[in-house]
């Protein structure tokens, strides 16, 4: 069975090779190991600060196989980016250009830098091990970060956004970055995109173009890239957009991964998900599979397990109390998977 | 002998026959009776202007005619202001720095700047010489009257006065700066845009280029290349004007990339160099008489008299330096429609024939 | 006698003193002993390079010492190359046209636009003299000298050159283009922004500055007015050079709207006319032996010698114009460190002395 | 009482009357005889035009004083602005511009030229004699356009807007376009303002600023009057504003009033309008005064009258049926005023 919780200092190597596995592209999540301590350390004050509105929190969840205690995926929440320095995308505008007297009208997209998503919550860095890579631990390990900000709604903003990574090919070669970044930073992407990980981002406001940039004067191999998703960030996007999330023009300002957004309170996870009494089956459970989460910050635990909603609460096998570190009568909160 | 002149009501025929040889990109003169009759009237209107104290909208329109057939063979012309009727656009070629010194990177980023910087001044253009008469200096004598008479009557002209260069297209006329960028924007042809400009017609542009810089950085190589190149056809022309001191300050033409070429009119060496001078009628030293055309000796000159309405310049050869005054056969005054004691101008062809 | 040299190592204390008195808005000397140790380093060690062979971060500032006293009473300087350590910005003032034919409107707009165009090009900078200084063409020499070091060692700079003008602001240092664009955008005072930008510090005019043109006719009028105007006291620094043939070309600064000056090193008229000639030490006609200075006749030359490390650079008073030799007295001789028969390079002061 | 029905020629005098009365600001309503006539004779193909989607038709709509006959308003609405040439209008969009290294971060409004509009349904001219202009007379004519869309929501676009007067003084001179758009047409706001309502708007392209305006350059009366309703129009926007009307920062590109705008299913007058059977009422009604529309087309008419909702429809006092030209059991639309 899995477990989601929030990460500890423990788990730094694990977190060394995930970060490892996850390749170039997820620029919030270098395969460095000084950062990726800091990441530890910050999330962990987070957890502890107590929070009023949203600041430079940011919570990282590892995903735990229970069965050996190995922790197999990872996943976090920014509380607000762009705090210190400006959080840049592109954002997608159609310029319009038209000759009544010639009877043309063009709509002509470009792309513009801009700051849109500073001051907003992020989901981040959903990494899973390939041989855990199955539906129930990727909605698990996803949506738990949704029962979190349902549970804690005053430490994150009412809107949300994911960056999903964007087209490049194993050895890091994006045809976007090529087209484009390239020109600016004279530099390939995957030292770019690491940069971007483990420095702040002033460079990119000194670098990056001021001017919008016409699509249609790219390359036709960069145009195509622009918003799509990487093949490998397919399976994480759907449950995202299952959830509600939308592309509403935003790409990354490095590969053209698209950004997906949505308002907290339109979430189906959000939206669904119930807080009541813990009640215990007696028998093995024949209901349907829910997500089902307890404990108080530090302590936050999220597993999936059958359990069957009654009037009084969700009915949960022993086990699945056991996991969650709860007795029947606690408070939980839970979600039909 | 090649005489210089304002064109006049009677050329429209020879014009019309010299439009047609001109071919596509060449917009200043289509082969159109209504629109270059419409530019004889213009030319003669300005022409018969007196007492002008500023540049204001004349076009000064020159033929080359040889004396010996009465053919017209080429034109050269002056536009007083441009962009003051329709908007005139160019690109400046600027420069954008970003550099993060955190990361060591430092990139100067060359920009193309929509613009109509050129409004108001002076234009040199539509310069075209028969294939047939391209010899015996033929082509510097057309293109250098234009400073002659741009010396004799600065008033007419802005301080700088600049000359478009057409840009690199190949056999088929495709422009590689066209096919990357204005293709783009345009959703017409090449030759389409470049026929509506040479109408005048140039609302268009600005209702369908991006206002915004172009990065060049981002421009494919072949289109990055012809940025202030000019036609293989057109390189003695820009360097005919190079030696007279015009310079490609960084301004390109919006279609192809062709440069501008500016310069100070006090500073072109052919008008900075050109003085005047009284005529005498008479046989000049160092000239036999009864020698043939195209025999002489000696340094080139040319040689203008100093009348607005009956402008004519001409080319002559000399071994012996003029002085204070030129000794001119009767044939060259008449072609100069000049007296025995009128004032010419003169100044050495070039600047190597001192 | 007045001497122009490099500066050296010892001459921090007289800079430092010089730079107390540049006052507000001469923001290459600041007095800040470690600033000017560094510029001083700078210096040495560009005079130091030989085998320049095209420019690069140099920054060769001289000094003008009176011999007599041993003091040094001016500065003055050329960077080979600006911008490529940090952007170097300025505004282009150009033209967009907005004409419609239906309502018979036509305006062409002036427009500011933000650019690093000089990126790369020499400029001359840091001119001060002090004011007790303030005659006998001390300000000329100290301007001119460096169109001497430009002539002998072109290689050492680009084909074209600059100089930054320092525009209007009142007797509080309050500009009005500051006032009406800057200050907007800079939540900072223009004090403090000079300041910053002095200290080479420039990326907060990318963060800060708007990229897009703005409309020059939305700009009230006081602002408009200064635009590529100089302060008063400038007036006669910008006279000079453009008497050597320096020209504006619609380049302003982005903080003051002062004009950047602009001309081909070959086109400068003092390197253009200077030539090489060998020093005779002697006694030169027409100059009485045990004339008091300043009491010469005759006209003024800039004589420099051929040194990069030793270069000198002073200005005499001849009533004979000189040959291809040109006969100095011993203390000339000594001023420009130069032994007899040593090659040295010379130049009319102004264009009007010949 | 009032009644609200379509414009026809003999309105012509009237309406030239309340153009004149109008006054400077009102570019769609221009005071000129022939195309006021234009105007009646779109509006009139307009209503007889087979409709499958918004085009290029346009609606006019008189009030008229039953008492004598009079005519005492009227408004109207445009189908789709920007069908043959693009409608502009500024956009305010802010500006970030921030130096962390100095502490600065500025967020700077600017004025875009867009046509953000264009494509849209507008609400336009709602004029009303001085004498008339009471809260009944002014409801009744602004809401009978909003009962009309509500009838015929296939004739409109699902967004709507409409342009509020912006300020400028009985002398026609507003100090917005004085530091603005003087300067780029070189005529006073009278003659714009005019030429914009009988021209084709070929010559804002031309000679509008294509750059954004940044409004802190501005002279300050400017900035001022960004946004700002003209006094005399307060009413007709408070009625649109009660509906649902909501100002999204665009503003007029000549006078800077503001646009506001809303999606039709959440303007309050269409989501509670009613359809039923026309019921007689034998006395005088004690009812509430309802906004009732009745009849098809060219043969619509909207009347304020007090009458009684019933369970099979709304009862009227018979001089109300015969004001609607209706009687007792014919299909009606009605609204609570």
């Amino acid at each position: 069975m899995y477990l989601v919780r929030p990460v500890d200092f423990a788990d730094l190597p694990a977190l060394e090779r995930l970060a490892q596995q996850a390749g170039i592209g997820i620029t919030n999540f270098p395969a460095n190991r000084e950062r990726l301590n800091d990441k530890i350390a910050s999330s962990r004050r987070s957890f502890q600060t107590d929070v009023v509105q949203p600041g430079d929190e940011s919570y990282l969840f590892v995903l735990v196989d229970t069965s050996n205690e190995q922790i197999v995926g990872c996943c976090g929440i920014d509380a607000m980016v762009g705090v210190d320095t400006p959080f840049y995308s592109y954002r997608i505008d159609e310029v319009v250009h038209a000759s009544p007297q010639l009877q043309i009208h063009n709509r002509i997209p470009a792309l513009f830098l801009c700051h849109d998503y500073s001051g907003t919550s992020r989901l981040i860095a959903l990494v899973v091990d390939k041989a855990h890579q199955n539906p129930l631990a990727m909605s698990l390990l996803s949506r738990a970060r949704l029962l979190f900000i349902a549970r804690y709604p005053e430490r994150f903003t009412k809107r949300l956004f994911a960056e999903l990574r964007g087209e490049s090919d194993k050895h890091g070669y994006s045809a976007f970055w090529d087209a484009l970044g390239k020109h600016f930073f004279t530099m390939d992407f995957k030292k770019a995109d690491y940069l971007s990980g483990v420095s702040n981002k002033n460079f990119i406001a000194e670098l990056m173009p001021r001017y919008p940039i016409y699509v249609p004067t790219l390359p036709e191999a960069a145009q195509e890239a622009i918003g799509v998703v990487h093949e490998n960030s397919g399976q994480s996007a759907d449950i995202l957009l299952d959830e509600g999330f939308e592309f509403r023009g935003y790409v990354d300002i490095f590969d053209a991964g698209p950004s997906i957004e949505a308002r907290t309170e339109s979430l189906h996870t959000i939206t669904n998900q119930k807080t009541d009494k813990a009640l215990t089956l007696t028998e093995i459970s024949k209901g349907a599979i829910h997500l089902i989460s307890a404990g108080h910050l530090e302590n936050f635990r999220v597993t999936a397990a059958p359990a069957e909603p009654q009037v009084a609460g969700l009915a949960l096998e022993k086990s699945t109390q056991e996991r969650l570190g709860i007795s029947s009568g606690k408070r939980i909160q839970w979600v039909a998977l | 002998m090649m005489v210089i002149r304002p064109i006049c009501q009677n050329d429209l025929k020879s014009l019309y026959r010299l439009a047609e040889k001109t071919g596509i990109g060449f917009t200043s003169l289509v082969s159109d009776e209504a629109i270059l009759q419409k530019k004889i009237d213009g030319a003669v209107r300005s022409f018969n202007k007196e007492n002008v104290t500023k540049p204001h909208n004349e076009d000064y329109l020159m033929v080359l005619e040889d004396t010996t057939t009465g053919d017209i063979v080429g034109t050269c012309g002056i536009l007083a202001t441009v962009g003051l009727d329709e908007p005139f656009y160019s690109y400046h070629l600027g420069t954008i720095t970003h550099a993060s010194r955190e990361l060591g990177v430092h990139n100067a980023i060359p920009t193309l700047i929509l613009n109509n910087d050129f409004t108001g001044f002076s234009e040199i253009c539509t310069l075209f010489l028969e294939e047939d008469y391209r010899h015996s200096k033929n082509g510097q004598l057309l293109s250098k009257a234009r400073f002659m008479f741009m010396a004799q009557f600065p008033e007419r002209f802005t301080d700088k006065v600049f000359a478009e260069m057409r840009g690199v297209s190949d056999e088929n006329g495709i422009s590689p700066l066209w096919e990357s960028l204005g293709r783009h924007f345009f959703s017409i042809d090449f030759k389409e845009a470049d026929e509506l400009t040479s109408q005048g017609n140039k609302q268009f542009i600005a209702e369908l280029m991006p206002n915004n810089p172009v990065y060049v950085n981002l421009l494919p190589q072949e289109a990055r290349d012809v940025l202030g190149q000019v036609h293989k056809n057109t390189v003695p022309a820009r360097r005919l004007l190079e030696q007279e001191g015009f310079r490609y300050e960084n301004y390109v033409d919006i279609f192809d990339g062709g440069p501008s070429l500016e310069a100070r009119v006090q500073d072109i060496r052919a008008v900075r160099d050109s003085r005047l001078c009284l005529a005498n009628i008479g046989q000049p030293k160092g000239i036999r008489e009864g020698k043939g055309e195209g025999m002489s000796e000696g340094n080139y000159y040319l040689v203008s008299n100093a009348k607005v309405k009956d402008f004519r310049c001409i080319l002559i050869q000399r071994s012996i330096p003029p002085g204070s005054a030129m000794t001119l056969t009767q044939e060259e005054a008449d072609c100069l429609c000049i007296i025995n004691k009128e004032p010419v101008r003169i100044v050495e062809l070039s600047p190597y024939s001192r």
